[in-house]
C-alpha cells in the first residue's frame, strides 16, 4: 500500500521536480524581476486576498445554510454551487460574461447604476472568487456535517442564541476546515487562468495576474514562462504550508 | 505614409488600450515603449490573447482603443459588430515555415517530408487562423499531412515543437525567429500561397480618438514596419 | 403544576405525560431504552415529538396538537439546562470555559463568568482540572465539569441524565451532597439507575419502561411499595403479584401468608419482602408462616452477606450459613419468611397508569 | 445569513443560468450531435472514467499514509501532492511534459520500454489523473483524520489484521467520502482542458476531448460552443447530483 | 504470572506494576483519573508507554526498557479484546454484525460468526436489538452489545473498562452473572466503580491513585480490611489511621480502643468501622468503649437507614432514631462504638507498595 502511495504521490511530484530541472537559472533572477513580472504578481496577490476574502463572506453563510438547515432543492443547490470546481475556467468565463458583461443579464442594470465590471480588476475578483468558492463552501460543509449538532444544542439548553452559539461554538469547532478551505481558495485563485481572461482580459497591472503573464510569456519567451511558474509554484507552496495547519492528528487511543 | 508627424497642433496625451494579437505581444511591446517616448504624456496598455478571444471580449465590451488582429476574418467580426471606427489598415504579412527541434531529427527538408509515415507532424485545427493557412499550402503542394495533434493555437504548435515531442510542425515565420536557438525554421516554397495579412484599427469605443489615431499610424509607419520586419513579419 | 408535559413519539414507542412542581425534584427511573433520555431531549427542545403540548410556568414550550407545524420554542430560549448522558464538553475550550459557556451567554462579563465557573469547578471538586482541555480529561472528571458546566446555567429548569453514573466512589457522595444542595428549592428532573440518587435527590419518582410511565409518586413510598418488577429490582425487594385472599394473597406459585391488610377479598395486591428476612433452608419451614420451594439460580457475594437468586424470590444470607447449606445453582431449597415480614399493598394505582 | 448566503449562490447560479439563455436552441441538437462533437464527448466520459479509477487506485493509499502514519517531511509531501489542484493547469501540462515527454526526465527510459505517451489518450488520461487526483486525496484524508482510529484500534483489540481492519472498518467508514471524492475526480477529469491542451495535443478521437472541442468551437462558431458548454454543465450536474450521496444529515439530538 | 506488566508514562504521571496469574480476574478500582483506563489501553496496545515491558505467557507484548524502539506488539496480535469506557460500535454495522465481527476476524465464516454472534447477543439480553444500527440504540443498549462484541472476540486476556456502568438496574445482575460466568477460568482485567462488581468477579482487587497502585490483594481482603481512604470509602467503611497503643490505638483526634491484636505496640494501624456498628447520640457515650465528638456534615438517606456523615466517621442510624434526634448539618453530636466493633490491623503492606 505504501509503495502505491509512493508510486502516486511521484506520479504528482516528477512533474514539479521536472519543471524546476527546466529553470534557466542563470537568469532566474532577470526573469521574475522583469517590470511586467512584478506586476502581475503583485495583481495577483492583491486580487487573490480580495478574492480569498470574499469567498469567505459569501462561503460560510451558504455552508451554514446548506449543513444546517433542509430546503426543497437543496441537493441540486449544493450540487450547481460546487459546479465551477469542475467547469473548464473559460467556459466560467464564458457564463460571468452572460451575467456581468456589457450585454449580460445584469449588463444593463449594472450599466445604469454606473458600473462597469468586465475587464476591470473587479471582473478578475470576480472570476477568481467563481473559481475558488466551491472550494470553501466544500471543505465547510463537510465539517459542519462531521462536526453534527450536538455540541450546538447543548450550547442552546445553556442559553446561548443562535448568534453565540455560531460565535462560540460552530465556528470555532470548525475553524481548522474553515482555515484550510480560505487557503485552497486563495491557492485557486492565485492559480486562476481561463475565467480571468475571458471575463477580465489581459491588461498588465489591471487584469493580467501572474498565470496570464505566464501564458503570455509563453508566447515569446518559454524560459520567463517556466521562471514565473515555479515562482507561482513556491508562493503557492509556501501559502498552503504555512497556513493549513493539519487537523490535529488522530486523537491518542479510544 | 510617414513616421514621423510635424503638424501635432495639441500635444497628444492620456493613456489608450491597445488590444493586439498573441503572435504580435514582443513587437507591440516594442512599439507601444517607442511610441510613449515619441510622445510623452501618452500611456499605451497592451492586452494580448488570440485574435477570436480578444473579438469575443471586446464585443462582449471590453474597454479598448485599438485592435490589431491576426487575421482578416475576426477583423471583420468586429466590423460587423459596428466597433470599428473607419476602414481597418493592412499593416504585416506572415507565412508558414516548417520548423523542427535544433538536431531535425526526422531529417525533414520539403513539406512533403511532414506527410511521411512515422514522421510525428502538428499542425494547427483548420478552424484557427494558422489551420486555414495549413490547408491552404497543402492543397498547394498536393501534400495530405497526417498529424498526430491539430493543435487550437500557434503557440501549442510551438511548444510541441520546442519541448521535442514532435518532430516538426507548421507555425508562422515570426514564431521561429521568436524561438530563437530553441527550433530550427525551414522554408518551403509553397508558403507564399498562404499570406496571412494583419489589419488594425482604431475603435468607435475610443475616448482618446486623437492618441488611437496616431498609434495606428505608427503602426503602420516607419518605426512600426522596421521593428515588424525585424521580427520576421512581411509588409502588406 | 410549573411544567405540564405530554408528547408522544411514534420512532422511539415515546408516550409520557408528565408533571413537576415548582421547586420538586423528580426522578426518571427505567430499564434501558425505556425512553428516559427521550423524555428530557423532547423538554429541552432537541427532539420534536409527533404531538404533544408541553408548558412551563404559563408559557408553552411546543403545543403540536394540531400537528407538527404548531408552537415551538428553540431550545435556548426555554431556560432548560441539559447534561446529557454524554459529557459533551465543547473540546476547543477549556473545562473553565466550558464551565463558563453558560454564563456568557447569559450576558454575564468574561471575567464575572469564569470566577462564577470556579465556584462550580470547586463544588465538584475539579480546581484544579481548570486549564485542562476536554480531551485530556478521564472519564469520570468530563462528568464532573459536566455536571459544574450544567449548574453554573444557572437553569429555571435543570435536566440530568445520569449525572452520577461515571463517577467514582470517593467523589460520587460529595457530588451527590453537592447536588441535593443545590436541587433544594430548583425544579429538576434526574434520569438515575441508582435508588441512591432517587432518595437523596428526589421528592418524586416517575418509573417508565417501553416508552410509558409504569408508576409514579413519592420516592419513598413507590420504593417501599413498588408495583413494577423494575422498580422492586431497583428497590432490592421481591415482589409478589397476586389477588387478595383470607390469609394473605394467591401468588401463581401458592398461596402466601400475609397479614390482613384492609383490602378487599379479590383485588389485585403487591407484596413486598426484603431478602434478608427470608431464611434459606435445605428442608420445609413449618415454624414459618411461609415455606416456598424454590431452585436457586444464582448466589451474589455481597459485602457482608450473600444474595441467593432463586426462581421467583431472593433471599440474603450470611456467608457462614451460605457455607453451611453450601449451595449451587440447581439446588432445590426452600424459602422461609413470616407473615409479617410481607408488605401488602393493592397493586393498582387510584389513577389511570397502567 | 440567509440573505448573504443567497447572495453566494445567487452568484454562481446566475452565471450558468446566463449562459443557458445564450443557447441557440433551435439548432442546439444539430450542433450537440455533430460528429466532432460525438466523438469529443465519448472520448472525454472514456478517459474521464479511466483517470477516474487511477485517482482511486492511487490517491487511497496516499490519503491513507498521509492520514495514518507520521514520517519526515509529511507536511511538504502534503502540500506538494495538492498542488495540482492550484496549479494553473496549462503549468501542469509543462510539468507534465517535463517528466513524462519524449525530452523530459523520464522520456528515455519510456522510449526503451516501448512506451509513447504523448499524442495518445494516454496522455490524456494522465493529464486528467495529474489535475484530478488532488481532489480524492484532500476529501479522503480530511474524512480519515475526522474518523479517527478510535474505531481501528477497537478492531485491532477483536483481532482484525490491518487488512481486515482496512477492508472492514477503515474503507466502509469513509466510504461516503470515497465515493464524493471520486466523483469531483471525475468531473474534475470530464472539465480538464489546459493541461491536456499542453501535454496531450488535440486530435479528434484521440485526444480532443469535450473542454477542447468548446475551445475550439468559439474560433468559429460560438453558438455551438456554448451549446456544447451546456452538455458538459448537464453532464457535470448529473454525475456529481446521482452519486454524489450526501453525507447522512446531522444525526440526530445529542 | 500469565501477564507481567510494567510500565510508566509521564505524560499522565503513570508507573504501574501489575500481573495476572493465568485463569485469574483482577478488578482495578481507584478514582477518576488515577489511570484505569490508561492501564488498559497499554496492555491492550493502543497506547505506548515511555518505558516498560509487559509479557503474556512467554511472549513479549512489548519492551521498551531500552527506550521507545524497543519491541511492540500491535493491538490484533496480542489476543488482548478491550470493552472500552465508551462503547464504540462500528457505526456501520448491525448490532449482530458488530458482534460477528471478533469471529470473523478471528477466520470464521459469515453464517458461523453471526451465530456465534447471536448466541453472545442473547446472553447480553439483546437478542432484539440484532438488526439495529447503533446510532439508534439507548446508551444502555449499546453497552450490552459492546459486551457482547468484546467477549465474542474469545480473547486470551480480556479488558473491560467500566462495563456494567450503563446499564439498568434489571439488566445489570443478568450480565454480572453472565459476566461471571464466562470470565470463571478466564484471564480478565475489570476496571469498575461497584464494589460489588468487585465482590462477584474478581479473585484479586488492584487499587489505583494518581497513576501508582496503592494497594492490592484478594478482593474480601482488601475490601475488608482497607488502607486507604478511597478503598474504605467504596468499602462502606470508616477508616482510621493511626498507631498501635496498648489499649488500641492513637488517631489524630485522639485515643481508640480497640481489641488486642497482635501488632507490636508503635507500628501504624488502621482501623475499620462498619458506619451500622456506630451509635449516635447527642450526650456522650460513656457506656460505649469509644465515644467521638464529632460535628455533623450530612444526612443522606438510604433505603431503610440514614447515614450520618461527621468530620471523621460516618454512622447509619434508622430513620426513627434520626427524627428524634433531630440531626442537621453542622450538630456537635457523639458517635458510640465498642472495641469488638473495631477491626484493627497493620497499615503497611508487607510488599514495599506504597
Ligand atoms: N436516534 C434514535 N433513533 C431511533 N431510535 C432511537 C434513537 N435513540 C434511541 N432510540 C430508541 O428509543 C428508545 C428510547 O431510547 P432512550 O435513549 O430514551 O432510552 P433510555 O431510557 O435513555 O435508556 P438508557 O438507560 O439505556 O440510556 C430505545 O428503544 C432506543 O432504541
Ligand atoms: N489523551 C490524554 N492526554 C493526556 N492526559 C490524559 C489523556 N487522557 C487522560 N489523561 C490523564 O491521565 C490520567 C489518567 O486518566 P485515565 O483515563 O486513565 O483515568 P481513569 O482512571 O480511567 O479515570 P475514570 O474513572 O474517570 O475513567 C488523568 O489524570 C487524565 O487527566
Ligand atoms: O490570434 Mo493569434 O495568436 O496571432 O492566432
Ligand atoms: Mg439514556
Ligand atoms: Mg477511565
Amino acid at each position: 500500500m505504501v509503495a502505491v502511495a509512493a508510486v502516486g504521490a511521484l506520479f504528482v511530484l516528477l512533474p514539479l521536480a521536472a519543471m524546476a530541472t527546466r529553470v534557466d537559472w542563470a537568469n532566474f533572477l532577470a526573469l521574475v524581476t522583469s517590470e511586467s513580472s512584478v506586476a502581475a504578481l503583485l495583481l495577483s496577490l492583491r486580487t487573490s486576498v480580495a478574492a480569498t476574502a470574499l469567498c469567505v463572506v459569501l462561503g460560510v453563510p451558504m455552508a451554514l445554510v446548506l449543513a444546517r438547515t433542509t430546503f426543497w432543492g437543496q441537493r441540486l443547490v449544493r450540487t450547481l454551487v460546487l459546479l465551477p470546481l469542475v467547469l473548464p475556467p473559460v467556459i466560467g468565463g464564458i457564463a460571468l460574461l452572460a451575467a456581468f458583461g456589457r450585454q449580460g443579464l445584469l449588463g444593463h442594470t449594472l450599466e445604469l447604476l454606473g458600473i462597469r465590471i468586465a475587464f476591470s480588476t473587479t471582473a478578475v475578483v470576480l472570476a477568481q472568487t467563481f473559481v475558488a468558492l466551491p472550494f470553501l463552501v466544500l471543505s465547510l460543509e463537510g465539517a459542519l456535517r462531521v462536526a453534527g449538532t450536538r455540541y450546538e444544542a447543548v450550547a442552546a439548553t445553556l442559553g446561548a442564541r443562535p448568534t453565540t452559539v455560531l460565535r462560540r461554538i460552530t465556528l470555532p469547532l470548525v475553524l481548522p476546515a474553515l482555515l484550510s478551505g480560505a487557503v485552497l481558495s486563495f491557492a485557486r485563485a492565485l492559480g486562476e487562468f481561463g475565467a480571468t481572461l475571458t471575463f477580465a482580459g489581459s491588461l498588465q497591472g489591471v487584469t493580467r495576474t501572474l498565470p496570464l503573464e505566464i501564458y503570455l510569456q509563453r508566447e515569446t519567451d518559454p524560459n520567463a514562462a517556466v521562471a514565473l511558474s515555479l515562482v507561482l509554484l513556491v508562493v503557492s507552496v509556501a501559502v498552503v504550508a504555512l497556513t493549513l495547519r493539519t487537523v490535529p492528528g488522530p486523537a491518542g487511543a479510544p | 505614409v510617414t513616421g514621423t508627424s510635424t503638424n501635432t497642433s495639441p500635444p497628444l496625451s492620456g493613456s489608450i488600450t491597445v488590444f493586439a494579437a498573441a503572435s504580435l505581444t514582443g513587437t507591440f511591446t516594442e512599439l507601444a515603449k517607442r511610441f510613449e517616448a515619441k510622445h510623452p504624456g501618452t500611456t499605451v496598455n497592451l492586452s494580448f490573447a488570440g485574435s477570436s478571444e480578444l473579438v469575443t471580449q471586446l464585443t462582449a465590451g471590453a474597454p479598448a482603443d485599438v485592435f490589431a488582429s491576426a487575421d482578416a476574418r475576426n477583423m471583420a467580426r468586429l466590423t460587423a459588430a459596428g466597433l470599428v471606427d473607419g476602414e481597418p489598415v493592412d499593416f504585416a504579412t506572415n507565412t508558414l515555415e516548417i520548423v523542427v527541434p535544433p538536431a531535425n531529427p526526422a531529417s525533414i527538408a520539403t513539406l512533403a517530408d511532414l506527410a511521411r509515415p512515422g514522421v510525428k507532424t502538428v499542425i494547427c485545427q483548420a478552424k484557427v487562423p494558422c489551420g486555414s493557412a495549413t490547408v491552404a499550402v497543402e492543397k498547394a503542394a498536393g501534400v495530405t499531412i497526417t498529424p498526430v495533434s491539430e493543435e487550437l493555437s500557434v503557440t501549442d504548435v510551438l511548444g510541441k515543437v520546442t519541448s521535442g515531442e514532435a518532430d516538426a510542425g507548421l507555425v508562422y515565420v515570426t514564431d521561429v525567429k521568436g524561438a530563437g536557438a530553441r527550433v530550427k525554421g525551414i522554408p518551403f516554397s509553397e508558403s507564399g500561397t498562404a499570406v496571412n495579412t494583419y489589419p488594425i484599427a482604431a475603435l468607435t469605443a475610443s475616448a482618446r480618438p486623437a492618441v488611437s489615431a496616431a498609434f495606428v499610424r505608427f503602426v503602420v509607419g516607419a518605426i512600426g514596419r522596421s521593428v515588424l520586419a525585424a521580427a520576421g513579419f512581411g509588409a502588406p | 403544576m410549573t411544567l405540564a408535559f405530554s408528547a408522544s413519539l411514534a420512532a422511539r414507542g415515546f408516550d409520557v405525560t408528565l408533571d413537576v412542581a415548582r421547586g420538586e425534584t423528580v426522578a426518571i427511573l427505567g430499564p434501558n431504552g425505556a425512553g428516559k433520555s427521550t423524555a428530557l431531549e423532547i423538554i429541552a427542545g432537541l427532539l420534536r415529538p409527533d404531538s404533544g403540548h408541553a408548558e412551563w410556568d404559563g408559557t408553552a414550550l411546543f403545543r403540536l396538537d394540531g400537528g407538527p407545524r404548531g408552537a415551538w420554542l428553540p431550545p435556548h430560549r426555554r431556560g432548560v439546562s441539559l447534561l446529557a448522558q454524554d459529557a459533551l464538553l465543547f473540546p476547543h475550550l477549556s473545562a473553565l470555559d466550558n464551565v463558563a459557556f453558560g454564563p456568557r451567554s447569559a450576558g454575564v462579563g468574561t471575567d464575572a463568568a469564569r470566577a462564577t465557573a470556579r465556584t462550580w469547578l470547586a463544588e465538584v471538586e475539579a480546581s484544579d482540572l481548570a486549564a485542562v482541555r476536554p480531551g485530556r480529561l478521564s472519564g469520570g472528571q468530563a462528568q464532573r465539569v459536566a455536571i459544574a458546566r450544567a449548574l453554573a446555567a444557572d437553569p429555571n429548569l435543570l435536566l440530568l441524565d445520569e449525572p452520577l453514573a461515571a463517577l467514582d466512589a470517593a467523589v460520587a457522595p460529595t457530588i451527590r451532597r453537592m447536588l441535593r444542595r443545590v436541587l433544594e428549592g430548583r425544579t429538576a428532573i434526574v434520569v438515575t439507575h441508582e435508588v441512591l440518587d432517587a432518595l437523596t435527590l428526589a421528592d418524586r419518582v416517575v418509573v417508565m419502561n417501553r416508552g410509558v410511565v409504569v408508576e409514579t409518586g413519592q420516592t419513598r413510598e413507590v420504593l417501599e411499595r413498588p408495583r413494577h418488577p423494575f422498580t422492586a429490582e431497583l428497590a432490592g425487594l421481591n415482589l409478589v403479584l397476586g389477588t387478595r385472599t383470607a390469609g394473605g394473597m394467591a401468588a401463581d406459585w401458592g398461596e402466601l401468608v400475609a397479614p390482613a391488610a384492609s383490602i378487599v377479598r379479590g383485588a389485585a395486591v403487591a407484596a413486598a419482602i426484603r431478602p434478608s428476612a427470608i431464611e434459606v433452608s435445605l428442608e420445609p419451614l413449618p415454624g414459618r408462616d411461609n415455606s416456598v420451594p424454590v431452585t436457586v439460580i444464582d448466589l451474589e457475594p455481597r459485602g457482608d452477606s450473600i444474595r441467593v437468586r432463586a426462581d421467583s424470590l431472593s433471599a440474603d444470607v450470611s456467608p457462614g450459613r451460605a457455607a453451611a447449606l453450601d449451595l449451587a445453582p440447581g439446588d432445590r431449597v426452600f424459602f422461609g419468611f413470616d407473615g409479617e415480614d410481607v408488605s401488602l399493598y393493592g397493586s393498582e394505582r387510584p389513577s389511570t397508569l397502567r
